[in-house]
């Protein structure tokens, strides 16, 4: 077994058309006051992803670059960041779009950065779990032999809302956000909808989310929804629930 | 004191997490995940879920299936403890507000799967997985007194004297080092696709768990069986769900020819017909793979040999319908849309069947610790996992493993301070060893590329004698040279070589067993296939492999006897009715 | 040791892209609203104090057409933009049919041309 | 709970969009660029106080006025507050705002009544 007649070696060697340069933002806490940009030259390959090219320079250049990935599927939500100023999930995001580069990475905008691409996303827990991000029902709990029924269309009603996979691109992409980090931001408040909007559930969360750091909050940007890479269209999230609470709030009798 | 500590927050963890919180509020219950929960590889699964609901299905059909399409290595006394509460469970989630598809009249729908007789898996489009993982996860914060580890890494189970006494985990964020008392530990893992080069599996799955058990004495069990899946996309390996051909896909060579046929497994129909053609096992389709390539039928890709699979009849709203994310994955990833366009794909490394050995309800035999999911072996998935049996297998058997957690907490209180004390400070020190760095040697990533195509050459789809034993050798050998990897990262904030150096060593470790079990096994059965040995052979091996870590650090392999009820070992047919 | 980095704030974010710029454009327009319900109600006043011929004197000043050429332009882009948002608050739905985005707008944009010509009607429709 | 003048103000604000979309762009098309240029003619002043001649009218004047410039002084807040990033200031900014709209609303009434 030697390592020149790996498969992913030839393939490198074969198809690679040229090189792209990667300028990539390092911060090393204790060693960096502020972020540095540091560049790699990289195999411009056209299956590549950002992440590939990533990839390349932790496995071959430098070890010690620090960034998250895990399903390289556009799922797992984890290897946001901003390429070329706008965030991206770079694992879908291919290198062959910036021609012959250079290719800037950098953490996401918006987020304490704690390592190099790694940003503190702990804040963004918390909010999503001030939501209630759960089915919440009155009463008792059905015997586990039957499901609720849901028709379709029901579904349908909040299908969308429930694609988010917490990528926090939305996050770094508007300005409030980005402003005022108390700001309980797109991706918390769809998910608020995508409970409220579910047949099956029967709160609609009015105390979270009729504050003035909630929905109110929003003005409606809608960079939020540009960058989704899931289509989650959070703005519309907000804008719906805007209309909801004015209405509960001059119909008070009016649920929902 | 945690009572119970859960390593893993996937689909395992977390339902054992919440089994615990609500049998008993008392109860401590801690998740630790290297990655946060949501982002755990059970997010990637698309397929479905199986549970027997419809009418005209019955609990003994999903039991015989999944035996059958195991080989007959299945435990049957925990198939049936799977089949019978894996309705349940599916429902729990739906309960939890997972938004499963539905009938128009609101029931909520199943699709059929591969190798099962009946339709009876559970679908919420082709996301399945990431659905119910973010349910589940979000219906955990509900719990509000579960105790979260997120991106905490976990090197080391503390034991002393044949009991769990906690872990060893290293903050990623800061690269505190801690120890973790615990009365009980739950191992929830995943798999270790990783060890492979060309799998359907995320980053993370690099069988930490298996490795961590293995290390403190706990058997693995069929370790030899590894799940290829017949249709990952040729580069990047990811995976076309089997939903897109229980939709009525079809896979074709390079003629354009359903090959199925010349493999025993059914004649070509229009629809699918349950049980046959592409609706056969993963093994028996990656197998004819491999059989269609040495006939020269396959196409030839800069990323190895592919065939298609072909959508396109089913029309666009259909797969928008149905499987929009296959649709999504292909522009994506492949630039092609499947509704004009053939997909190229090739057996890809999926699952595991093997993993640490457990009963029924999740013991290991140290006490107090105990597994689920992937990481475990219970085992219901013998030689070769039906798809759609997983994801249940982890809520069945993840609730399972954390209600005995729980029971074992309550009746056994106090600890072993001391052992806890000298094990964390050891480890504690040898993980700040690694971190003053190392200017020579080879890169980490490098072993890591030579150890997966040992493993592909060796422990592929098929297998021989020789070629694993050299394999033996090599593995060993690349385990020494681990010990003196170059190490560049010295610093302590998110430092992610320290976690992919402790990811090597787990996956050799599970590597070396890996091969073991599959030297030892001179038979073929399901995902095992020795050329050397091409018949089932029940005389001698209707049992599992067990393998155990040696005092020198080597596996070794005995057996173990498959417990069989009603279900007598038989032939598996497919495709013949 | 172990300080998360916090950069600090861009004080220069809306001309980061197209799309902020936009968007602070669009806000802007406010500014232009504004400016046009005064011109209204100085008209309001000239016609009720009957001091038309001196407001449509101040209105046919060069610098007063360019203000207002601006303004048209300004409320002409927030009428777009805002019937075009409109149906992001407003997701109608016919027996479990949601009304694709394009409809709503293409009604609200048919409307405002309806009324808009309408008012000019009413207004110039004197002999 | 938390009390919040919020939904209120939205409410103008959206209301004040809506108007001004459907009305302001043809009011200063004729009145402040054709009529002007001499396009068009200017209606006669008689024809023009006619149609402010009733009660109706001019109530609808009024609440055109205030909508407006309630969505005028909400969207003039917030941006003001995200442009120059004075977001602590936002009660202070949010009288002065809602003020002048309110000061406008009452100037219409003393003009068109
Ligand atoms: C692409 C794909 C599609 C699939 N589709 C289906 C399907 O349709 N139906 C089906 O039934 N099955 C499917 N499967 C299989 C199924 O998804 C998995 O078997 C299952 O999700 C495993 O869940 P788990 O809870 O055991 O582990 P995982 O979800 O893998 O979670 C492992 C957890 O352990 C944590 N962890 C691991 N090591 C450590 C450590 N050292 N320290 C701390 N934490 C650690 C991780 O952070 C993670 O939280 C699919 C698998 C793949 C790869
Ligand atoms: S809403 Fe979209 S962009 Fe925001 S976190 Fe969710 S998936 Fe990511
Ligand atoms: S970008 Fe921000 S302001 Fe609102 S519409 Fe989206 S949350
Ligand atoms: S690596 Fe999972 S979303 Fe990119």
């Amino acid at each position: 077994m030697n390592a020149d007649t790996d498969t992913t070696r030839a393939i490198r060697q074969e198809a690679a058309t040229g090189t792209i340069r990667m300028e990539v933002a390092r911060y090393r806490p204790g060693q960096d006051a502020e972020p540095v940009t540091q560049s790699y030259e990289v195999p411009l390959i056209s299956d590549w992803a950002v992440l590939d090219g990533l990839n390349y320079i932790k496995d071959q250049l430098d070890g010690s670059l620090s960034y998250r990935w895990s399903c390289r599927m556009g799922v797992c939500g984890s290897c946001g960041m901003t390429v070329n100023g706008e965030p991206r999930l770079t694992c879908g995001t291919f290198l062959t779009e910036y021609d012959r580069g250079p290719v800037r990475i950098e953490p996401l905008k918006g987020f304490p950065v704690i390592r190099d691409l790694v940003v503190d996303i702990d804040e963004f827990l918390a909010k999503l779990s001030s939501v209630r991000p759960w089915l919440v029902r009155e009463g008792e709990e059905p015997p586990l032999t039957t499901e609720y029924a849901q028709t379709p269309e029901q579904l349908d009603a909040y299908k969308q809302y429930s694609m988010c996979i917490n990528c926090l691109l939305c996050y770094s992409a508007c300005p409030v956000y980005v402003l005022d980090p108390d700001f309980l931001g797109p991706a918390a408040i769809a998910l608020a909808q995508r409970y409220n909007l579910d047949s099956r559930d029967m709160d609609d969360r009015f105390d979270v989310l009729n504050l003035d750091e909630a929905v109110w909050g929003c003005t409606f940007v809608g960079e939020c929804t540009r960058v989704c890479p899931k289509h989650v269209d959070p703005a519309e999230a907000i804008q719906r629930y805007k209309l909801t609470a004015a209405l509960r709030s001059v119909l008070p009798w009016s649920r929902r | 004191m945690i009572d119970v500590l859960i390593v893993g927050g996937g689909a395992a963890g977390l339902r054992a997490a919440v089994a615990v919180a609500e049998r008993d509020p008392s109860l401590t219950v801690a998740v630790v995940s290297k990655v946060y929960p949501m982002r755990s590889h059970t997010v990637s699964a698309e397929g479905g879920a199986a549970a027997v609901i419809g009418i005209g299905d019955t609990l003994d059909e999903h039991c015989y299936d999944t035996i059958s399409g195991g080989d007959w290595l299945c435990d049957q006394d925990a198939v049936e403890a799977f089949v019978n509460e894996a309705p349940r469970e599916l429902i729990q989630l739906e309960h939890w507000g997972c938004p499963w598809s539905r009938e128009s009249d609101g029931r909520v729908a199943v699709r059929p799967f591969g190798g099962m007789k009946k339709m009876r898996t559970w679908y919420a489009a082709d996301k399945t997985g990431f659905h119910l993982l973010h349910t589940l996860f979000q219906t955990t914060l509900k719990y509000q007194d579960v105790i979260r580890y997120d991106e905490w890494y976990v090197t080391k189970l503390v034991v002393d004297d044949g009991r769990v006494h906690g872990v060893v985990a290293v903050e990623i964020r800061t690269g505190r080092v801690e120890t973790i008392p615990a009365r009980t530990v739950v191992l929830a893992t995943g798999g270790c696709g990783r060890v492979f080069p060309f799998t359907t599996n995320a980053a993370i799955k690099t069988g930490d768990g298996m490795a961590l058990a293995y290390r403190e004495g706990a058997p693995l069990k069929d370790m030899e069986f590894v799940q290829y899946h017949p249709t990952g996309l040729p580069f990047t390996g990811i995976l076309i769900t089997e939903a897109a051909r229980a939709e009525g896909g079809w896979l074709i060579n390079k003629d354009g020819y359903r090959y199925l046929q010349d493999y025993d497994l059914g004649t070509p129909t229009p629809t699918p017909k349950l049980r046959s053609m592409e609706l056969g096992p993963r093994d028996r389709l990656s197998q004819a793979f491999v059989h269609e390539q040495s006939k020269g039928r396959t196409v030839d890709t800069p990323y190895g040999p592919v065939v298609y699979l072909d959508l396109r009849h089913l029309g666009e709203d259909k797969i928008e319908a149905r499987i929009p994310f296959v649709r999504e994955l292909c522009r994506s990833y492949q630039n092609l849309d499947p509704a004009a366009d053939l997909i190229p794909v090739r057996p890809v490394v999926h699952y595991m069947m093997g993993g640490v050995h457990t009963d029924i309800d999740g013991a290991t035999p140290i006490a107090g610790l105990y597994a689920a999911g992937e990481s475990a072996c219970v085992s219901i998935n013998g030689a070769n996992r039906l798809g759609s049996n997983s994801l249940p297998e982890c809520l069945v058997f993840g609730r399972r493993a954390g209600l005995a957690a729980a029971e074992f907490a309550r009746a056994h209180t106090g600890g072993q301070a001391r052992a806890v004390r000298t094990q964390g400070e050891d480890e504690r020190r040898r993980l700040e060893r690694v971190r003053e760095g190392r200017r020579t040697g080879e890169r980490v990533a490098d072993l890591r590329e030579r150890m997966q195509h040992t493993l592909e050459g060796a422990a592929g789809i098929y297998r021989t004698g020789d070629v694993l034993a050299k394999a033996v050798d090599t593995l060993a050998d690349l385990r020494r040279r681990a010990e003196e990897v170059r190490f560049e990262d010295t610093s302590t904030a998110f430092n992610t070589e320290l976690i992919n150096l402790q990811e090597l060593h787990t996956m050799l470790e599970v590597a070396q067993t890996i091969v073991a079990c599959a030297l030892n096994r001179q038979e073929s059965r399901g995902a095992h296939q020795r050329t050397d040995f091409p018949a089932r052979d029940d005389d001698a091996y209707l049992a599992h492999s067990l393998v155990h870590r040696a005092p020198d650090g080597t596996p070794s392999v005995g057996l173990l006897p498959v417990t069989i009820t009603r279900w007598p070992p038989g032939e598996r047919v497919y495709g013949r009715d | 040791m172990t300080t998360a980095y916090r950069p600090p704030r861009d004080r220069l974010w809306f001309a980061r892209s197209r799309h902020y710029t936009l968007f602070v454009l669009r806000e802007l327009t406010s500014v232009l609203v504004a400016w046009s319900i005064v011109f209204v109600l100085m008209l309001a006043d000239a016609v009720l104090g009957g001091s038309l011929r001196q407001f449509a004197a101040l209105a046919a000043q060069p610098w007063m057409i360019a203000i207002n050429v601006v303004a048209l332009v300004a409320t002409v882009f927030h009428t777009i933009t805002f019937l075009n948002l409109a149906p992001k608050a407003t997701v109608v739905r016919l027996g479990g049919w949601r009304v694709p985005a394009w409809m709503i707008q293409g009604g609200n944009h048919s409307a405002w041309i309806v009324v808009s010509l309408l008012i000019a009607y009413v207004i110039l429709r004197s002999p | 709970m938390k009390r919040t003048p919020e939904p209120y103000l939205w409410l103008l604000f959206s209301g004040g969009g809506v108007v001004a979309a459907f009305l302001l762009p043809v009011l200063v098309l004729l009145f402040g660029v054709l009529m002007p240029l001499g396009v068009v003619d200017w209606p006669t002043a008689e024809h023009l106080r006619a149609l402010l001649g009733h009660v109706l009218v001019r109530v609808a004047l009024l609440a055109v006025v205030v909508l407006c410039l309630f969505h005028a002084a909400h969207r003039i807040r917030f941006t003001s507050e995200e442009l120059l990033g004075i977001a602590r200031f936002d009660l202070v900014i949010a009288v002065i705002c809602y003020g002048a709209a309110i000061a406008g609303g009452v100037v219409a009434a003393i003009i068109v009544f």
